[in-house]
């Protein structure tokens, strides 16, 4: 596998072999359906409609709407004003959302279409709304696309309703699976505090199948909800590249506090998650939550030797490299490749203070980074593991490797966007996951003489 | 047949009067009364907000017909996403053999220029052909495309300029496809481009022929799922040597040799017609529409292949492989065919398989009710003879059609291709639909629809009116369909199994469509709860957040 | 591995090899453990409280403590009363449970101690209890040991308070692991009725790890819950083999309902235990369920064609493998090989009828089999699929068939006992490992041609 | 040293009398003052509802003395549970070499004659004997060992009739160890019986002696996690040909032969005694107790050996040897020696390994402050000079002592095995402890604990007390340390890695020790809102059921 990647060191400053990122639209898409009623609206030629579409459906395995401005020639020339208010137009009286959510593509954004006046001159149904952001695919990544939408959200939607707050926490979860937001939710709500998640794309894209089909699923924040977010108290920012710009905006425009976080992958980062909400509101950990993370710290030091000194490429989005880098330190692992996609300084000051903090040396650490890069270092020198997303597997076939599966896109296996990995039960199956990685890697090369049954 | 006039008109009624008006033109029941099919439109622009199927032209350009070209390497000049979405989701399956070895096959790989706000601003073509430099420095690939994204054409990069300059400067072609994702209306106008670039650029510019007496391309086959193999596998019992798969499997150095074959096959109608008619054109390559896709159609492109070559021997090998190979499979789906019959389904996939998998399903008894494309012209389902009543509009216009001469040295008549003298060739062509295609219309059944560029709300309402039993369909249409308690298969990727096509993908694809009817679950979607008496769910709403 | 095996049929009529059950005692002791403040009890050779504390803690991870009368000769001779008596004293004094649950060994029995006579002369301080269960190791498994020790607790412990039952329900859950027990308590408290569940583990054999150590950890079903058994309307006995002993009984002795149910494993056995909880109390299905029982039907049917048509050999516990093997035929599997290690003909009944109804024919089907005579079959027709115990690692690298480990023991995988199996979650467990058992495999074997990025 | 005596006397306080009165003398405070180690008692029987880490005869007969024998199918003799139990848990590797292919190879099988009621009622003998006859026709193997469980004793099976029936009918050795359970008061017992069978049935009846200078056994050495492989590497190195690694890795064939050495080594002391002490006096054969867990352990261990043989080359050899691997060795240990260094540990494992690993402890500068053993007897902790002095009881009196005399054969002289003159001979036993053992006492240092038979409460309270910093025990206890917030170590199965003997071992040790000790988690366990303030969790229960 992979015979054509040349051996050695090669010069690769240019484009990209192999990205591990992809566009701002998809993320800004995939933010929109975390509303409820919401069709999202890609405002460009269809292709990269029909790509989105695709590759979520392919994560998610579960339906995923969306419209398009289907630009030709002729608006490409002349700009998509036309196309985008047909667009509206079409879509509330054909599809009947409660609510159009309108991306960008490179094209329109080349041409440079104004869209909020397009959308001020659209025919939009008492009661209806769209909302916009900008997603030029030539600037961030997927991660941008979301961050930006989540930020739309709030600059369209979010109103503070005088000055007093309610006592109520917003959060935002970060461009994970729906299982990982409803685990979010169960927490907040065992804390006993009220939530406003938006996105929250559980009961969207990992909806059940009933005898009904609804083209808009019961799940998604409500409009209401969004609005609302305007008068919490505070915002919990979970993961800076996607999170942190709704919440500043969120600050700066309805005085909501805003608390930047991790992802709350691994225990330190649930343990700031949770004492976020606790700290703030004086919340009571229920023993339930005490019982998980136990739990953890339990299965932790009981199977530390199955991995504790191994060390481990991670790749993947930025947020969930960030948290993924911290749990593997906690689980006595080594970090030696730390490669996002995404661009971004903060990312590797994050990752290299981590490591710093941990002692460890020699390990390196890129934004902006290819897997093409990323199988040169470990051509270099060999890992353990590899922690990531599906395009790992080359590598990880080629170089004989285990992969475990992790982040966005999964699209050679099932149900994992239902499993939570964020919180302390997201740590049990983290844990599992990258413990039995290491197992049948053993049963699988010991000898017949090594080959146990207690392991 | 009026129930399905009164089915479409209440389909219509949703929508906006211009929509309605549109809608209708794209959508054709079919009557067994009418002479001819009538005119169904096709290749127009899908209206702005409606959820199509489409992709782009770049889709069409590279992911269809470049990309499974496995010994170049395919630059994708653009921002990230286009390369990225179609980096190894298409399972163009492609391997080593004797003019390619496994370091010189680049599928499992992409590259992209990933242009950054900067790169929009100020150009893009220094770093595209930075890139190359860079790439051929790294992997030294016998040859190099250079697909542009959308906003290549707006900000002017010239990288047919960039590639004329990579090819001087490395001895190796640099093939530049300008299939920026607005052109035309859908993948098809791409599929046009990737043709003439190719036809251009490469075939002809090979001299070996490859041994043998009978030797053929398969155009528009793209080896999905091994399909291409299977076929190649079929060809060569019967005694044919196969030059060239095109492009699924394909390498830069069989499509060199393309023009030295006696017969081309046209698989994909759509996709490939293009080249199919230009070779025809400037080497007077005699071409064939075949169907593998299908126990019997199978058996009939075989047998109107034979009849082509006039070659007794190779008639009586080619039922001798029939014979065989029904033989062979006819048991297993007999078995399938059980759990298949009487079901009816729609099928919306590719750029003759909404046509080619009528077939294999009657094989299983089965039936299509409503079938249509993404991206297809009239001619694709009405029949080769309406393209000189298509009328060409602002969208086709701008993809250049290729004026090709015959060529001086390497021209000769379709006879003489197939060995044949010019009675034998005008007997033949009387016999076997050489150089046509007759669409997908004359297949169809008395009150089915034919429903070109069918849109979400359409495939909805098509699904809760006729309650199809299995649809075959794209990835984004399957888990609609199954949320509506259809079964679905995926017919670009066949569910990532395969091959379909020949009589060992008969009967995978029996035994896949039969598993998916058979799932258990599908029984078991209603909850025991609800089977009792439906519930009142309102009432719990919110009572169990934690 | 195993080339001592012998190739082709063999004489093998006498004893096993390769035991797929154990003795009943280690059962007896697992159910112990589920009585809050419990100390179980070997009445015979230590050697036999040693085995089964290290086979539980091996599974478990996790601390398991019980106490033995440490026979010698001379007991082995005399009897075993005076060591009886000796221990409990000295457990109460020293260890200071609030029951002490004693089982007997194949040799106290084989003597024939008369326990509950050697525990009436014995001093037992105010207040506490001693109960005890005969399990003859030589009679069933460890299946009939945990039945035993059930039924026991409620000869011993469940009282009727007059003829007015409470609206509550007993789960007896069966062998399984803390962490289903946990979900069992999950599902039927958002049923919204109050459950009495014993023997229930959770929190004893999944406890957290804090700084404070706890001989007797807060989980388990308090007595004054078991006491309480007598008062439930209905009891649901999960699994035939390890439940419906301990319900028969509380229906005799305090007249109440007994419900043999499989195990909650798979969808129909979920919906069966759902179903009798609504059925019987009337209870609204919450929405949380719904939605989770939808999960299920989204995940089999986008699923299905990873694992569908495949063969499969199930082995392990009676209870176990027939709810194992009645989800594999909802999955669209063909359970090739089903046998138990426990004696019982119910089994073999059972099995062939979940078969026959599914018009499946070809299979094998045996209780009280071993995994010599497994590996036999699948030696003469090999199957695409193992699921069972680790002790089935051995046939799955010698034949190369995957192996997803499940049941009791798992003895070299971790984190497993904590994850849930049973109700409509775990089926999305047992979903996901059954489909990236295929998956990984189909992966493996790909030609490199044939190794893909979308699966 | 006060300071002790105040802590056990605590200890204490919670038995009841009688209990107090038997533990006091199963525990002893190391104190430099005494002259001779007081006496500790041990191999009495545990009190009857003390939770104690002991098992039984059957687990010391089967489970660690005859099981490791690869060429031999050993049938466990009673219900299913002691096979079952016994089947794949010991980590005692075997492979195939010249003397034994992969096909006679049963370590990975359990069989059992699954006794039921009916075979307790009327007996199981023959049952036993199909099974012998079944297994036979079936495998083939080369012996077989019958292992009786508890009920065996009791309902009067002959299992040695059996045994001795089967070896006549099939032709092969069919050993019968009588190892109820119940027998003994610990494994201890076991292993006497599997030394007596083996000692009388299988060792002298070889006559192969493999070829090299120095021909040694290895006795007591179970090849945990490949520690006898390990050795074996570092025997080879110096010059010595080893001759049976017992049983560790091995087969009945090398067994037969044992006597044919020059030198019996005792790893084991407990287990394996027995034989080295009957075959000094049926063949003379001198044996050296040896420690291979620990580098200056090993080193001085050599050393010894090599004195025995009073061969300048193989003294020269054996300083190559310890110079070499120290020097590879040291500077990774150094680097875990950072972290270990002034650690303290615990110690309850095995039959002499609490005692070896104080060795390797010592090389990463660990101390070990309390030790002792589930099953050991007084020459185990006081030395074998005690001997002489401990009395039999009831309990040991049941488990025969075989009262072997010379063979008129085979018996030489303890110097001609070495190959020394008598005067030589005399010189080296006042050099080398030839055919003693010291004990654990020794090595201990002030006020340091030996504990004999420890139970879950006296372990909870010295871990409450003493907080060490690291526990090498059994999987029984290694998660009650953990609750307790001590990391520990198994140190039966090593976690499941090894080998711990040797130079390699030395390695794998001290790096696995390195990552326990320093695993993140244990400075995690105070949850965040505890840290802040103790939090009321009692005013949160039930609060959260759902």
């Amino acid at each position: 596998m992979l015979e054509c990647v040349p051996e050695g060191k090669t010069e690769h400053t240019t484009g990209k072999i192999n990205p591990a990122k992809t566009c701002q639209p998809i993320g800004a898409m995939y933010a929109s359906l975390g509303i409820h009623g919401c069709l999202p609206h890609s405002h460009g030629s269809q292709g990269c409609c029909a790509y989105h579409r695709m590759h979520l459906t392919r994560h998610f395995r579960d339906q995923v709407l969306a419209a398009s401005s289907s630009f030709t020639e002729g608006a490409s020339v002349f700009g998509g004003a036309s196309n985008l208010k047909t667009s509206i137009k079409n879509i509330f009286k054909i599809y009947n959302p409660d609510i159009i959510a309108v991306h960008t593509t490179c094209l329109s954004e080349t041409i440079g279409d104004d869209i909020p006046n397009i959308i001020k001159q659209s025919e939009i149904p008492e009661g209806k709304i769209v909302i916009h952001t900008n997603t030029p695919s030539y600037v961030g990544s997927h991660i941008t696309g979301f961050s930006n939408m989540c930020k739309s959200m709030v600059a369209y939607l979010a109103e503070a309703q005088g000055e007093t707050k309610k006592e109520q926490v917003n959060v935002i979860p970060g461009f994970v699976n729906p299982g990982d937001m409803r685990e979010i939710r169960r927490i907040v709500t065992a804390l006993g505090v009220k939530l406003v998640m938006f996105p929250d794309t559980s009961g969207v894209l990992d909806a059940p199948l009933t005898s009904k089909y609804q083209m808009y699923p019961e799940g998604g924040t409500t409009i209401a909800e969004i609005r609302d977010s305007g008068n919490s108290e505070v915002t919990l920012a979970l993961g800076a590249f996607a999170s942190n710009a709704a919440a500043d905006l969120l600050q700066e425009k309805c005085g909501v506090t805003g608390i930047p976080l991790k992802l709350p992958i691994g225990l330190k980062a649930t343990d700031d998650f949770i004492m976020a909400v606790k700290d703030w509101f004086g919340a009571d950990i229920p023993k339930e939550i005490a019982i998980e993370r136990g739990q953890v710290i339990d299965t932790l030091i009981d199977t530390h030797f199955h991995y504790q000194g191994k060390t481990v490429a991670i790749f993947g989005d930025p947020d969930h490299v960030i948290a993924m880098t911290e749990f593997v330190i906690t689980m006595g692992m080594v970090p030696k490749y730390v490669l996002t996609g995404t661009p971004g300084k903060e990312f590797e000051a994050t990752v290299t203070k981590m490591l710093d903090e941990a002692g460890i040396t020699g390990s390196r650490v890129k934004a902006e980074g290819d897997l093409f890069e990323l199988h040169e270092w470990i051509r270099e020198e060999k890992v353990d593991l590899m922690i990531g997303t599906t395009y790992g597997k080359y590598i990880a076939r080629t170089e004989d490797i285990p992969l475990v599966r992790f982040g966005f896109p999964i699209l050679d296996r099932a149900v994992h966007p239902l499993m939570p990995v964020v919180g302390y039960r997201g740590c049990l199956r983290l844990i599992e996951q990258i413990s039995n990685a290491f197992l049948e890697r053993r049963d699988r090369d010991a000898l017949d003489e090594d080959f146990e049954l207690v392991l | 047949m009026d129930g399905m006039d009164t089915t479409l008109e209440e389909l219509y009624t949703q929508y906006p009067d211009t929509v309605k008006k549109n809608r209708k033109k794209h959508i054709v029941i079919k009557s067994e009364a009418d002479v001819a099919c009538p005119q169904i439109e096709a290749n127009t622009r899908t209206i702005p907000g409606i959820i199509s199927q489409r992709g782009c032209a770049y889709a069409g350009c590279k992911g269809v017909v470049v990309a499974p070209i496995k010994d170049m390497i395919t630059i994708t000049h653009g921002p990230v996403g286009c390369g990225y979405y179609s980096w190894g989701t298409r399972r163009n399956k492609a391997r080593a053999d004797s003019t390619t070895p496994k370091d010189k096959i680049y599928s499992q790989l992409c590259f992209t220029t990933d242009m950054q706000e900067p790169d929009i601003v100020f150009g893009g073509d220094k770093k595209l052909a930075r890139m190359i430099d860079e790439i051929v420095a790294a992997f030294h690939p016998r040859g190099i495309n250079i697909c542009s994204t959308c906003p290549i054409g707006l900000i002017g990069d010239d990288i047919g300029a960039v590639a004329k300059a990579a090819t001087e400067r490395h001895g190796i072609q640099v093939l530049a496809y300008a299939c920026e994702g607005y052109k035309g209306v859908s993948q098809s106008a791409g599929h046009h481009i990737a043709n003439n670039t190719i036809m251009q650029n490469v075939i002809g510019k090979g001299n070996e022929r490859k041994p043998g007496k009978h030797v053929i391309n398969v155009l528009g086959e793209y080896n999905i799922g091994g399909d291409g193999w299977e076929q190649e596998r079929i060809l060569k019992d019967c005694g044919y040597t196969v030059n060239c798969v095109m492009t699924g499997d394909a390498s830069y150095e069989d499509i060199k040799n393309l023009h030295l074959a006696d017969l081309n096959l046209v698989q994909c109608h759509r996709s490939i017609n293009y080249i199919a008619e230009m070779m025809e054109t400037k080497y007077g390559t005699p071409w064939l529409k075949v169907n593998f896709v299908g126990v019997e159609a199978t058996n009939e492109s075989l047998r109107q292949m034979a009849k082509c070559f006039s070659d007794p021997e190779l008639e009586k090998q080619t039922e001798e492989v029939i014979a065989r190979e029904t033989a062979r499979i006819e048991p297993a789906l007999e078995q399938f065919r059980k759990i298949c019959r009487g079901k009816k389904a729609f099928a919306f996939v590719g750029g003759s398989r909404s046509h080619h998998y009528q077939h294999l399903l009657k094989d299983l008894g089965m039936e299509v009710v409503v079938a249509g494309y993404e991206f297809a012209h009239r001619d694709d389902y009405e029949g080769r003879q309406v393209i000189p009543t298509i009328k060409s509009d602002a969208d086709s216009k701008n993809i250049p059609e290729l004026h090709l001469k015959a060529d001086e040295k390497l021209y000769r008549e379709g006879n003489e291709y197939l060995n044949l003298s010019k009675e034998q060739f005008e007997a033949l062509k009387k016999e076997v639909p050489l150089n046509y295609y007759e669409g997908m219309y004359p297949d169809m059944k008395n009150g089915d629809i034919m429903i070109d560029d069918c849109n979400h709300y359409e495939l909805e309402e098509l699904i809760k009116k006729l309650r199809p039993d299995l649809i075959f369909t794209g990835v984004r249409d399957k888990y609609i369909a199954e949320k509506m308690g259809i079964p679905a298969k995926q017919m670009h990727s066949y569910d990532y199994a395969g091959p379909y096509a020949g009589y060992n993908g008969a009967i995978n694809f029996a035994n896949d469509v039969a598993h998916t009817l058979t799932t258990p679950a599908w029984k078991m979607i209603v909850p025991p709860w609800e089977r009792i008496e439906e519930p009142d769910t309102g009432k719990q709403e919110g009572a169990n957040d934690a």
